[in-house]
This record gives structure tokens, C-alpha cells and sequence, in this order.
């Protein structure tokens, strides 16, 4: 479904950036997914990995002139090394509290990141990103240099992360996760060390979506401070939350949703806030599983007019 | 080639900043209309939603000059999205024109594509601080209010050369971040340090506050309170007669210039929108203005030809005679210090101020730390 | 007659759970539900009580209809339940726990109450959740007695208490229904139930399958097996 | 391991004490468990049985006191560490997996004897992991096969304290711990438990049961622990129990709940 | 005087104001276990709503009753068609809609009143200052010191003591068990919400001569509240109050400390208050 994806949005859209973007933040979002769908962590504090990720990478490139992968390499690398950090505390947190302390952090980030200007480049960011090629023993593999062309790029990446990343959360390790979330107690009373596998999911997280800032920077050439507001960390968690959490496709739904809602609205009217604020509205009302969980059903209901009662024992085996 | 130019305006539509999107499309809309056609082609615009966020600025650009191949962009007004900007459109050769308060767009990070018509902090300290050092020999105690940003820095640091080269004493200094809404704590320090004057370097709605909140600690009654630079009218508007009274303000524009062409503006603004212009109207449409000046000088709407043009070009504008300086692409005009009024004193709605100087004062482009490669 | 349920039907989902229960109460009798675990006991109480919403079926308490009116109508009228799992709130202490329960007209007062379960005064500003099971369990029932019921249906009361509390418990049922309140039982343990109640019913797959009075039931064996399955021998 | 010595207790706790604050719940009990033998601890509600539970078994900090497993001191150690030590537990407050389905809960339940094989689990789990054939050789154990593939929210109170204990037995333990396993069960499962309990003592596993259900704990008991006020009140076998006066008045009274011999 | 000290009163003052922001959060959340991101919206409103009404001519002090009370009653419409059909569903949810109604309340204030900021003016009664040494304080921060007591004695004795408080919780865990209790627990709750909403209000009433109004207030404000009712303890009045006066404390203390570092510091003291106090300064477990 993910390469669908990639390889419809040519068609759909004008424009290269704003799918590239969109990507970008469906790589987020799948990350947010991990911990919102899978471990019952609600985490706002996304935009810290994904702001560290985009000035790594805005780093590597501006003074060690980084090739790309070793860039996004960096990226990944900040973003989990973070990810491990904010975890190691937050993770000692539960419910609410939990969301608070990875708002507090997403907001120390970025005092922090602003008032550190001689690497962050303060208020103005950093600038001058140019994207490296691609390149494999000296020879450049293919330009990327054109919006669409590193749209190619990016739409690779995403597919192979993705994949991975289903793997993941239908692995041992994926299922113990939704074992956690549903009952922490009882986890750990037939053997598991809770903390552990939420820390992994943690830094896991963390790593692709620094990945994602990294990808970003590259995108629009620039690191600015806004890469790593508590702005960042909402978008990225209400994306998910739109999508439906507990189903990675979901959040690539989600983030496609809104980036575009986001993009046409904001085209038509200066006001769009508002018509974004009565989509949030309208979907927490009327689809509580997310948009996904609407298409999901419909997906069924059809399934089962077309087969009959025999559908209902498929649609079963897929849950389970 | 299709035979419309299209200007592109990105400003934040959205968002904390969106008045400034509200009034700039006002002032394109003018500049635009009036002009109609140029070298022959028909004219028109199009307002870019920067959201205030550089990244989705830079995207915004990079659409524009992909899909609909535009190549001019006027009327940008942050800094950190200006800066993001000017890089991308120099990239790809157009041309941007920025009312932009971060040095580095004629400074360090100057290039042949960006032009800046908003005054650099230099310009913004000396015009509005001097004056009044002149004005009031006797206050020999300044204390700052600044924002720890690039733009907050560089008035600060121009300041203290000032009070240095003045023998003012420079009783005390306070940081805050961009977000800080709350400076009850600045001014008691300032109050503590019993100082003459209460010079206030932040910028747009964190300058408001101050103003308002030193005001209503009661320091207008114990030191003279400035404003290094005023973001607009509609700053005024927003505070009200009562705390802008007896505060000095720098401006880079001020509705009542006394020139035939600031008042053939205001007159039309009136008119079409019955309302007085502020910066952000009045700058994107000066920016729209003087590239037309430069494409009909160029005889060429190529963005080559026309960034020729504009380097050296001498024009009428809103503060008189402007000049762009070629070698860093800054737009040389006056700066004001106006005075609050009143409300007793003010003579229509929107006279909250009186000018009470206006001067040009500018670094040599090597001081700036412009090199154009 | 107090209650009576006609024909009540109730789904989990697609599963119908409840296939038509029909059972009477009369004044002040003490009637049993039983049946084997997922016969339907627990899905019954909650849809009299109305936190089940029946889709189907009559439930006239004191000749009124109350199936598909709120709960809280339903418990406000005075037919009270005291569920499962106790629902019991953590967040408040014993004390709050059955100071929002109490009415000025219930004949129970937090005096009678204490009387009864010493060991909830004791732990009046324990909170909730610092309760063994079977403190909370008490904390229920007196509860419940706080809330002026005009009709008590109780979901297994003595379901993990020593015998000594159930003895308590069961004397205190029996003074309960002697003020000639009727009361609905649900439980487990034939012993109690027996000892308790008039008349008991017995489910299967949703249904009530068999009814007889209580010295019919104690000797009929041959249901106890067929229905519940105790072999009485051991 | 395995080749511990016949008189050795598998589990021996000395002097467990537990205050909530001022209140003390446990106070100085000492323990024994036999390998394979079935040892019930009785006492009033609120003695302590499962607050006892919860600190042997981690579940909550212990105050005071030493526990060992096969001569290892695991006082201070995780809860998740003691299930590799080979402990388990059910509760008395059903808590599952909800909204897993009965075959998950009892995968991930076996799987948590090795959580490594999960905390580094690239693969998906297949029929023939080792923690797969646990699971589903419990769930016939269980007779849940019927439901093995709802979610567990769907199932009956009975049904649920049925997978309690399966899940507690899919970790394979040397050292069961069951808190009022019948709570809340039909009297025909109550048989079938019973006898699933003595089934146990087959493979050698020991079991420390807290139970209410006289029938099941003096007809299945080696060594019965009377607990009250957080105190050991008495310790012996079924019938010394059984004759104690003290337990009669402090626990027994006239045996309402079955057991009459 | 001492310049700490000065900062120390002032602290008190903001603090003050602080608390009023977010105490209604506070309930809200910790009774209702309901996430209300739009707090901050009707703050705004609460503001705007002085704003209006002064500029219609209204005195400042009717304003102060007025304002809260017409907030209130739209909160309370919108806790009976929108939030109530939420409250069973997990926090994202929560999230996302309240999220959802700021967005709209916050546009919606934009299209009314303009984009850009306007002043409030304080009642002439209140508008001198008052003066020790060099030390000048404005009246009217006092006056919202003397307000904020004055909620805090109210709110405390109602929610603490009284019976409401209790069915309120209660019904924050199990709505279903309260109800078979025979009460009528969305009434109940409704009303909580109605009242949350209104202290919000009578805090944006009380700011708006402080700092004026603008459409993005709210935002701001609610990034303030959450850390106040975390550092304080949700669902804690005692904690809304406590919390609220480290935060205002701590950050005019920074601003001579530290000021660059003021905002930041905020969110320092949350994390560890979190670290060291899991349930915040006097939140229950
Ligand atoms: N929330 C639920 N969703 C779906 N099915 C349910 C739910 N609760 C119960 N059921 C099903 O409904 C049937 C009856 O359940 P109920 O709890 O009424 O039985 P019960 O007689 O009370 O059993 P027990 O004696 O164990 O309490 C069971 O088969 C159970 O699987
Ligand atoms: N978290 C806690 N805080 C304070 N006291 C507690 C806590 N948990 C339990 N207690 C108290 O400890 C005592 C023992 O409780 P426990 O649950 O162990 O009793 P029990 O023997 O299991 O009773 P039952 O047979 O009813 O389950 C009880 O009096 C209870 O009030
Ligand atoms: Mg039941
Ligand atoms: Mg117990």
C-alpha cells in the first residue's frame, strides 16, 4: 500500500516539495504511531528528534561537508541518542503525566536550541544546506537536485522504513509492545522489564523521526528554530491521531491528510486555521479510530457484501 | 511566454503574525492596481502563506518558481523566513525584495539577488537614540530591554557604541527570549536601577508589552521610556493614546512624511481602504514600486537584467529620494524618531505621534560585512 | 409483585447474550440467579439496572417500565445494584465512598452501617484502592444499603470472603430481606443461596431453563447436577 | 538447578514485612515451600495473604525481610527478574491482556520466561515457537480453545479467572503463586480447577495458594499458613488446622463454604 | 528594598494570576480526567470579552462577572454537544478536539476583532500605584492578588469539603458506577466544566488590563496552565494554587538571575518537580 502511495502522489500533485514533505512527516507520524498505537506512550515531544535530527544534519553538511547517507546517518543517530535521553525520564512517567514531562522537554529543547545560536544559528536557524548526491565510490548514483528528483529519493527511503517498521510491530517485540500497553502490571508480573522495551520503542521512535527533520533540512535547504517547537511535536502527534493510532498505514494517512488540508485550506483563506480546527472536531467526533478506522470498516463492509458470511472469519485472521 | 508578470508576496497570512500578511496584501493590492501593465505585460500578484515558518516559506518559494515560474517576490518581512528565502531565490535566480530587520540580508549573508528596503539595526539606533541624547543632555542613565535574538543583539551592540561614544552610562541590560509575554520582572530591575531612560530594543507585540506593563508599573512618571523601533500604526493602534503618550519611537515609516509622494499615498490608501497606511502596507508596496521603477529602467522583465538596474538606481519614494546602495543591495532612506501624543493633542483618529527628526545613517557596506561573490 | 422482566434481551456486539430472561420478584422475597460462568447472571442485573441498555423486553419495576431509561433514574426509583467488581472509587476514602451514596430518607444511616462492618470505621480515611478484597466488598454492600434501594440485587456479595464474613454477610442479608426488602441474588455458592433465598432461577445460554422454590431446589439434586454441576457426594 | 536436595525449600522467607506507612500490613512472616507441594496460605480478609503475595513476588517493594528461591536471595530483586527465577503468579483482581486475544495473552504470558527472545524479537512469532506450543497446549488445559481467538474483554468473569491462572502457569514456573484461584467461578470449573491444582503436583511444581474455598484448600493442602492482622497465626497440616481452636474462632466459624467432612 | 525581594512580590502577584489560569484546568482534568487543550481559548475569550465590553462602555467591575459568566454558559454548550460525547474515549481523543475547538475559537477571535493586539485599560479606581522606596507596584496587580485569594478560599472549600467534590471524583473514575448510585453524573459534570471554563475566563478578564489582548494569548496562556497544574498536581486545588506561585516566583526570580534563561528555567522546575514528585507538589496518587 506504501508504494501505492509513493507512486500516486506524482500524478496527484503539482508540486515536488509538498510531496517530498508529506513523506516526511508520514515517516514521523509511523514513528509517533509506534509509541501512541503500540505502547500507550502519548508523546509530545517528537519535535525535539525531529528539530535535533534537521540541524545534524544541517551540521554534517554546513562544516564536515558529510555525504548524504552518513548525514542522515547523523540524523537517525541524534535522534535516537536523544530519544534515549528524554526517554530515560519520561518513561518513568505514566498518563498524563507522562505527556507533560514530554512537553516540558519539547519546550527545554528548544529554549535550548535558541539559546545556543553559535550552533543552532539562534532565531535564524541555519541556512546554506545544500544537498549532497547521492554518491557511491565518488561517483554520484543519481542528482537530487530537482524537487521531484529527491522526492525519488526520499519516496525510496520512506518505502524501506516503513517496511521495516511493519516488520517490526508485527514482530515478538511489536506484539510484547501491544502486551504493555494494554496491561503494564501484568507485564511485568509474567517476566517482562517494562521500562526496557518502552525505552527500545523510545529510541526507535526517535531515530526515525530524526531521520525525518534530517530529511527535511535537506528538503528546504534550511534548519530554522521552528524545526524544533512544541508546534512540531502537536502536528506530528495530531497527524497520528487523525490517521488512528495501532495502525502504521494510519499514520501515513493521517500525515497525507493534513499536510494537504493544510496546504489547500491555507491557499483558499487566510482563516483556514479554523476549517482545520472543525476537521480535528469533526474527526474526534465521528471517527474516534481515526480516518483509517472508517476506511478500514469500509473496506469490510464491502468485502462482506461482495463474499458473504465467509468474510467475517478473514477480516478476523487479519486482526489477529 | 504568457503576457502576465506575476509577483509573488510571501508573508505570513496565518498564524501570530497575520496582521502583517492582512496589510501587505492592501499594499500590493495598490502598488499593482495603479500600475496595471508593465513593459507591456499585465500585471497581478500573489499572496504566499509563510505560515511564519521559514521552512514552509522556503517550500512556498520553490513552488512559486517551479509551477507558475515567478520570479519576483516583494514584500517579505521576518527576518529568520526572509533570510531562508532570499537563499532559495538566489538559488534560482529571481529577485526578492525584504523589509527583513536581520542584518545579515545586506551583511554577511548579502547576495546579488536580495534587496532590502527596511533600515539595518545600525540605522535604527542612531536614528532613534541619538536625537533624543541630543534632546536630553541631562539623562545620563539608559537601561535596556533586549531580545536575545540576532536582531535584538545587533541593536544592543550598536547601542552600547553609541552610549559609549555619548558618555552615557549604561546602568544595566536585560535579556529575554523571543516568546517572553510577562516583563514585570525586567522592569523592576530597571526600576531598581534607577535609571533616566528605559530604552526598549524588542520588537512588534514583546515591545507592546513592555511599553504597556512599564507604563502601568508608573515608569513614565520616573524616566523617559523609548521604543527603538516601532513596528507600525497599528502598533499605536493597539496600545491606545494614553500609554503612547510622552514615548519616543523609532520608525521606519510614519504615515504623516512630509513628502508629495508619502501623501499622494496615504491619500489613496485613505480613499481605497479608508485607512491609514502602516509598514507593513506601506513597505510591500514601496518594494513593489521600486521594481517596477527598476524593470521599466531595464526595459526587460529578466530578473538579470532588472537586479542591474536596480543596483545604483535613484528613485522617488516614500521618504524622499531613495537610493540602492550596489554594493550590498541596501536601500539608503531616512529613519524617524516620532514623539506620542496626547489625545487631547491629536488631530485625526490615527495622529498618535509627531515626527520629531528624521536623518539617514548607515556603515559602509565593508563595516556591514557584505561580500557579494 | 415489585419486578418483573419479561422477555429481556441483551448483545455483547453480535453476540446475543441474553435470549429472553423473564423472572418475578414479589414483595419482600429473596430470589437466586444462578447458572454456570457465562450463563448470562451478571448481563441480566446490568440490563435491569439499565448500564445495559436492552434492545428488547419489559422490565416493570413497581408498575412502571423502566427498561431503556437511565441508570441513574433507575437507581435514583430504587433499584440497586451492587455489581461484580464492587466499584469501589480509589479516589475517594471509605468514608466519601458512602457519604455520596447516602439518602436522608434510606432507613440505613453511616451509623448502622459502621455497626454492621467495624472494620470499614476503622478504615474510614483509607482510601479506596487500600482496601483488601474483602474490605471492599463490605465497602459495596454497606454502600448500597446507604442508597435507600427499594430493591437490592447483589452480584456475587461474598465472591472471595472468609468464611466468617460470609456468615456476617449472610446474617446481615437475611436481617436485610426481614425488613421485607426484596433482593435479587446472584452467587455462586449454593450453601448461601440456599440459605438465603425463596425462590431461585437458574440459567443457561441466556435463558432461564429451570425455577423452583428453595425446599423443591435444596432436594432436587438431579437439576443441581444437570444445571450447575456440584456433585454433592464429595 | 534442577538438582537441588529434597529438604531443601524451594522458597524460604524470614521475617517479610510490609508497612503502608504507620499501617503494617505484613508483619515478620516466615515461609517454607517445599519443591512440589501445595502450601495455602488462609486468613481473614485483610491478614495480609495478598500483600504477602505482592512482596514475595515483587509486585510491591518489601520493607523488611529476606526471601530465597533454591537458596538464591531475591528480596531485592525486579518483580520480572523473579519470573526467570522461576516464580508466577495470578491475581485476585482479574488482570489480563483485554484487549488480546486469549491465545496472544498466553504467548506473551509463556514468552516472558525468555524476554529477550521478545526484547530483541525481530521474527514474528510462529506456531512452532516454543512460547506458541505453551500457549496453546494451556489453552486445552483450560478448555478455552473455543474462545481462543476473542479478545479477552469479551469473556465471562468465570472465563477470565480461568485465563488468570492459565497465564500464570504459561511461564512453566517451579514456584506457583495463586491468589483465590475459584474467586468468582462456577462450582463445576471450581471442580475442574481443583483438580488441574493436584494435577500440578505431578510436574513438580510447587504451589502457594491463597484460597477461601475450604474444600480446595484442606483437600489439597501439604502445609496450611493461617495469617491474621499481618501475623503467622498457625501453621501445620489440614487436619491440625483444622483442629486449632484459635483458627475456628479467629477464620473457619462453622465452615459455611463447603469442606464439611 | 532588596531587588530579590521585589522580584519575590511580584512573583506572587504573577503567581497569583497563574493560579486563577489554571485551577479550572486543574478540575477539569483531574476530576473529569478530561484533557482541555482549548483552556487556553476560553482565557482568550475571557479577555476579549472584557475588551468588548469596556469598549461598549460597560464598567470594568461588571465586566469581571459578566465576562466569566457568558464564557461559562458556552462552555457548558459546547461540554453538551461536543466534549461529552468524548469523555469515554482515550486522551488522544481529547486532545484532538479540544485542540480543534482552540483552533476555531482562536480564528474566530481573529475574524471579529482583527489580528493585531488592542488595550485594556484598568478601572480608574485601580489604575495608581503604589509605592515603598523605589519600589513601585501597580494597584491593580494587588487587586488581582486579593482575587486569586479569594478564588482560592471559595474554590477550596467546595471542591475539598463538600459532598459535590466527592461525587465528582467519583464520577471522574466511573461514571457508570455513580450513576447506579442514582445520581445524575453528566449534569454533574457539565457543571464542573462550565465552572473550569469560567475561571479561565475570569483570568483572561483579569490579564487584559495587564497585558492587553491579542488572538494569541490563549496559546501562550495554556502552556503556562499545563505546567502549573503538572508542577502543582493535577487535580489538586491546594496544587493549581502552590504550583502557580513557583512558576510566577521562579520566573521573575530568573529574570534577574537569569533572564535569558526565565522561560526555560519554568520548564527545568517542571521536570524535576516530575522527577522527584511523580504525582507534582501535592497531587495524590
Ligand atoms: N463486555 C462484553 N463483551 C462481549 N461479550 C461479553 C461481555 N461481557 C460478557 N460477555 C459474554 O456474555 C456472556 C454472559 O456474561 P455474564 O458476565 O453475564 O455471565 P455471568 O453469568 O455473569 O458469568 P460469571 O458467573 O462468570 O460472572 C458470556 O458468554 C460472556 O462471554
Ligand atoms: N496500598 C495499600 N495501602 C495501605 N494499606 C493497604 C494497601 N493495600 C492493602 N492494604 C491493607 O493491608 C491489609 C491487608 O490487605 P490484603 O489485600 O493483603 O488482605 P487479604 O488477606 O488479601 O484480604 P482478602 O482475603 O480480602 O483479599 C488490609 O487491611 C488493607 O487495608
Ligand atoms: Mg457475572
Ligand atoms: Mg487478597
Amino acid at each position: 500500500m506504501a508504494v501505492l502511495l509513493v507512486l500516486a502522489l506524482p500524478m496527484v500533485l503539482a508540486s515536488g516539495s509538498l510531496a517530498t514533505e508529506l513523506l516526511i512527516f508520514a515517516l514521523a507520524s509511523m514513528a509517533c504511531n509506534l509509541l501512541l498505537g503500540y505502547t500507550g506512550l502519548m508523546s509530545f515531544g517528537q519535535g525535539i528528534f525531529y528539530g535535533l535530527g534537521s540541524y545534524a544534519s544541517g551540521l554534517l553538511v554546513l562544516h564536515l561537508k558529510a555525504p548524504l547517507l552518513l548525514t542522515l546517518a547523523g540524523a537517525m543517530a541524534i535522534g535516537a541518542f536523544a530519544a534515549a535521553g528524554v526517554g530515560w525520564f519520561a518513561i518513568r512517567q505514566r498518563g498524563i503525566y507522562f505527556v507533560m514531562l514530554t512537553l516540558a522537554f519539547s519546550q527545554m529543547f528548544y529554549f535550548l536550541a535558541y539559546s545556543l545560536p553559535d550552533i543552532t544559528g539562534g532565531d535564524n536557524g541555519l541556512l546554506d544546506i545544500v544537498r549532497p548526491n547521492p554518491t557511491m565510490m565518488g561517483a554520484t548514483v543519481f542528482d537530487i537536485a530537482r524537487p521531484w528528483h529527491y522526492y525519488g529519493f526520499v519516496a525510496a527511503i520512506f518505502v524501506v522504513v516503513f517496511v521495516l517498521m511493519q516488520r517490526l510491530s508485527e514482530s515478538r517485540f511489536g506484539r510484547t509492545l501491544l502486551a504493555i500497553r494494554d496491561n503494564e502490571a501484568r507485564a511485568a508480573a509474567v517476566g517482562y522489564d517494562v521500562r526496557a522495551f518502552k525505552l527500545a520503542a523510545f529510541v526507535v521512535s526517535g531515530a526515525v523521526t530524526g531521520l525525518a527533520g534530517g530529511l527535511h533540512a535537506l528538503l528546504s535547504g534550511i534548519a530554522p528554530l521552528s524545526s524544533i517547537e512544541y508546534h512540531v511535536s502537536e502536528t506530528i502527534l495530531l497527524m497520528t491521531i487523525i490517521g488512528g493510532s495501532g495502525k502504521l498505514f494510519a499514520s501515513v494517512i493521517g500525515a497525507a491528510v493534513y499536510v494537504l488540508a493544510a496546504d489547500w485550506l491555507s491557499s483558499i483563506w487566510p482563516r483556514w486555521m479554523l476549517l482545520l480546527g472543525l476537521l480535528l472536531i469533526a474527526v474526534a467526533l465521528y471517527m474516534p479510530q481515526g480516518i483509517w478506522g472508517v476506511l478500514d470498516r469500509l473496506a469490510r463492509a464491502l468485502r462482506r457484501g461482495g463474499e458473504g458470511p465467509g468474510a467475517r472469519i478473514d477480516t478476523h485472521k487479519e486482526q489477529a | 511566454q504568457s503576457e502576465e508578470l506575476v509577483l509573488a508576496c510571501p508573508t505570513a497570512m496565518s498564524g501570530t503574525f497575520s496582521a502583517i500578511g492582512k496589510y501587505s496584501d492592501l499594499g500590493m493590492k495598490l502598488a499593482v492596481d495603479q500600475q496595471g501593465t508593465v513593459q507591456g505585460k499585465k500585471l497581478s500578484y500573489r499572496m504566499l502563506d509563510t505560515e511564519a515558518q521559514p521552512a514552509t516559506a522556503v517550500r512556498r518559494v520553490q513552488e512559486a518558481m517551479e509551477q507558475q515560474n515567478i520570479r519576483f517576490f516583494t514584500g517579505a518581512l521576518l527576518s529568520a523566513e526572509s533570510l531562508a528565502m532570499s537563499k532559495e531565490i538566489d538559488k534560482a535566480g529571481g529577485l526578492l525584495i525584504t523589509n527583513g530587520g536581520a542584518d545579515e540580508l545586506t551583511g554577511s549573508d548579502c547576495n546579488h539577488s536580495t534587496f532590502r528596503w527596511a533600515l539595518p539595526t545600525y540605522s535604527l539606533i542612531q536614528g532613534s537614540a541619538r536625537p533624543l541624547i541630543d534632546l536630553m543632555p541631562k539623562a545620563k542613565r539608559w537601561y535596556t530591554i533586549t531580545p536575545q535574538y540576532v536582531f535584538g543583539e545587533g541593536l544592543l551592540r550598536n547601542a552600547k557604541a553609541l552610549f559609549k561614544e555619548k558618555g552615557i552610562e549604561h546602568v544595566g541590560n536585560s535579556y529575554h527570549s523571543l516568546t517572553e509575554r510577562e516583563f514585570s520582572g525586567y522592569l523592576t530591575n530597571a526600576m531598581a536601577s534607577q535609571a533616566d531612560v528605559l530604552f526598549l530594543l524588542n520588537y512588534g507585540a514583546q515591545a507592546s508589552d513592555a511599553l504597556r506593563q512599564a507604563v502601568s508599573f508608573g515608569l513614565k512618571q520616573k524616566m523617559t521610556i523609548i521604543v527603538a523601533a516601532a513596528s507600525g500604526l497599528e502598533q499605536f493602534q493597539a496600545l491606545g493614546a494614553d500609554v503612547c503618550e510622552d514615548v519616543y519611537f523609532g520608525a521606519v515609516y510614519w504615515h504623516t512624511i512630509n513628502t508629495a509622494y508619502n501623501k499622494n499615498f496615504v491619500s489613496q490608501v485613505r480613499e481605497k481602504f479608508n485607512i491609514s497606511p502602516n509598514y507593513s502596507l506601506a513597505g510591500p508596496y514601496a518594494n513593489t514600486r521600486m521594481l517596477i521603477e527598476a524593470i521599466n529602467k531595464a526595459k526587460s522583465t529578466d530578473p538579470k537584467a532588472v537586479i542591474a538596474a536596480m543596483e545604483g538606481m535613484q528613485y522617488e519614494g516614500l521618504t524622499g529620494t531613495e537610493e540602492v546602495r550596489k554594493a550590498d543591495h541596501q536601500v539608503l532612506r531616512d529613519f524617524y524618531l516620532v514623539k506620542g501624543n496626547s489625545k487631547a493633542k491629536m488631530r485625526d483618529k490615527d495622529d498618535y505621534a509627531d515626527i520629531i527628526h528624521s536623518g539617514r545613517f548607515f556603515l559602509s557596506p565593508e563595516a556591514a560585512g557584505c561580500r557579494m561573490v | 409483585m415489585v419486578l418483573e422482566v419479561h422477555d429481556l434481551h441483551a448483545y455483547y456486539g453480535k453476540s446475543h447474550v441474553l435470549q429472553g430472561v423473564s423472572m418475578e420478584v414479589r414483595a419482600g422475597e429473596v430470589v437466586t440467579l444462578l447458572g454456570r460462568n457465562g450463563a448470562g447472571k451478571t448481563t441480566t442485573l446490568r440490563s435491569i439496572a439499565g448500564s445495559l441498555t436492552p434492545p428488547q423486553g419489559k422490565v416493570i419495576f413497581e408498575g412502571r417500565d423502566v427498561a431503556r431509561s437511565e441508570a441513574y433514574r433507575i437507581a435514583a426509583g430504587g433499584l440497586c445494584l451492587v455489581p461484580e467488581h464492587r466499584g469501589i472509587f480509589s479516589l475517594l476514602s471509605v468514608e466519601e465512598n458512602l457519604t455520596i451514596a447516602m439518602r436522608k430518607r434510606s432507613p440505613w444511616q453511616l451509623a448502622d452501617v459502621y455497626r454492621i462492618f467495624p472494620r470499614l470505621k476503622e478504615r474510614r480515611k483509607n482510601g479506596g484502592a487500600r482496601l483488601s478484597g474483602g474490605e471492599q466488598q463490605m465497602l459495596a454492600i454497606a454502600r448500597a444499603l446507604l442508597n435507600d434501594p427499594k430493591l437490592l440485587m447483589l452480584d456475587e456479595p461474598v465472591e472471595g470472603l472468609a468464611p466468617v464474613i460470609v456468615e456476617e454477610i449472610v446474617d446481615q442479608l437475611k436481617q436485610v430481606s426481614a425488613t421485607g426488602m426484596p433482593i435479587v441474588l446472584v452467587e455462586q455458592n449454593l450453601e448461601v443461596c440456599c440459605q438465603l433465598a425463596d425462590r431461585h432461577y437458574i440459567l443457561e445460554q441466556g435463558r432461564v431453563v429451570y425455577t423452583a422454590d428453595n425446599a423443591a431446589f435444596v432436594d432436587d439434586h438431579a437439576a443441581k447436577d444437570r444445571y450447575l454441576g456440584v456433585n454433592v457426594a464429595a | 538447578m534442577t538438582a537441588t536436595p529434597v529438604l531443601e525449600p524451594l522458597l524460604l522467607a524470614r521475617g517479610v514485612t510490609k508497612r503502608y506507612g504507620a499501617f503494617t500490613a505484613v508483619d515478620g512472616v516466615d515461609l517454607a515451600v517445599m519443591p512440589g507441594s501445595i502450601h495455602s496460605v488462609i486468613g481473614p480478609n485483610g491478614a495480609g495473604k495478598t500483600t504477602l503475595f505482592h512482596t514475595l513476588t515483587g509486585t510491591v517493594p518489601i520493607t523488611l525481610g529476606s526471601i530465597r528461591i533454591q537458596g538464591e536471595e531475591v528480596s531485592r530483586l525486579a518483580g520480572h527478574k523473579r519470573v526467570q527465577r522461576g516464580m508466577a503468579r495470578s491475581f485476585q483482581v482479574t488482570s489480563l491482556f483485554q484487549n488480546l486475544s486469549v491465545r496472544e495473552n498466553l504467548r506473551v504470558a509463556a514468552q516472558g520466561r525468555v524476554p529477550r527472545e521478545a526484547l530483541f524479537g525481530w521474527g514474528r512469532p510462529r506456531d512452532d515457537d516454543a512460547a506458541q506450543v505453551t500457549a496453546d497446549a494451556m489453552l486445552s488445559r483450560f478448555s478455552l480453545t473455543a474462545l481462543a481467538d476473542r479478545p479477552v474483554a469479551q469473556l465471562s468473569h468465570g472465563q477470565q479467572r480461568r485465563l488468570e491462572i492459565g497465564l500464570a502457569m504459561a511461564a512453566q514456573p517451579k514456584l506457583i503463586f495463586l491468589d483465590e484461584p475459584t474467586s468468582g467461578m462456577g462450582v463445576d470449573d471450581i471442580a475442574d480447577i481443583k483438580a488441574l491444582i493436584a494435577s500440578l503436583k505431578q510436574d513438580n511444581v510447587a504451589i502457594l495458594l491463597v484460597e477461601h474455598n475450604m474444600d480446595i484448600v484442606m483437600g489439597l493442602s501439604d502445609t496450611i499458613t493461617v495469617m491474621q492482622s499481618g501475623r503467622v497465626l498457625a501453621e501445620g497440616a489440614p487436619d491440625a488446622i483444622r483442629n486449632d481452636a484459635h483458627v475456628r474462632r479467629a477464620y473457619l466459624g462453622n465452615m459455611i463454604t463447603g469442606g464439611r467432612q | 528594598m532588596n531587588v530579590y525581594l521585589l522580584q519575590l512580590v511580584n512573583g506572587i502577584g504573577l503567581g497569583m494570576l497563574y493560579f486563577v489560569l489554571a485551577v479550572g484546568l486543574s478540575i477539569i482534568f483531574g476530576l473529569l480526567r478530561f484533557v482541555n487543550f482549548a483552556h487556553g481559548a476560553f482565557f482568550l475569550l475571557g479577555a476579549y470579552g472584557c475588551f468588548q465590553l469596556v469598549d461598549m462602555g460597560l464598567n470594568f467591575w461588571l465586566t469581571l462577572v459578566l465576562g466569566p459568566l457568558i464564557v461559562g454558559a458556552l462552555a457548558w454548550l459546547v461540554e453538551a454537544v461536543l466534549f461529552r460525547k468524548v469523555y469515554h474515549l482515550p486522551h488522544e481523543l481529547h486532545i484532538l478536539i479540544t485542540v480543534g475547538l482552540a483552533l476555531v475559537l482562536q480564528e474566530a477571535v481573529i475574524t471579529v476583532w482583527g489580528p493585531s493586539g488592542n488595550n485594556v485599560s484598568p478601572p480608574a479606581l485601580l489604575q495608581g500605584v503604589v509605592v515603598w522606596g523605589h519600589f513601585i507596584y501597580p494597584t491593580y496587580r494587588l487587586f488581582v492578588i486579593g482575587v486569586g485569594a479569594l478564588m482560592a478560599v471559595v474554590l477550596g472549600a467546595v471542591l475539598e469539603g463538600t459532598r459535590l467534590g466527592a461525587i465528582v471524583r467519583a464520577g471522574s473514575e466511573s461514571a457508570e458506577m455513580v450513576a447506579l448510585l442514582g445520581l445524575n453524573i453528566r449534569r454533574i459534570f457539565s457543571w464542573v466544566f462550565a465552572l473550569g471554563a469560567a475561571t479561565a475566563a475570569l483570568a483572561g478578564v483579569l490579564a487584559a488590563p495587564i497585558r492587553g489582548v491579542d488572538p494569541f494569548m490563549g496559546v501562550e496562556a495554556l502552556g503556562i496552565a499545563f505546567v502549573v497544574v503538572v508542577v502543582g498536581g493535577m487535580g489538586s486545588f491546594a496544587g493549581a494554587l502552590a504550583g502557580g506561585l513557583l512558576v510566577g516566583i521562579v520566573q521573575s526570580l530568573m529574570s534577574v538571575i537569569w533572564p535569558s534563561g526565565a522561560n526555560l528555567m519554568i520548564y527545568v522546575a517542571m521536570a524535576l518537580v516530575l522527577l522527584l514528585r511523580p504525582n507534582g507538589l501535592l497531587g495524590r496518587a
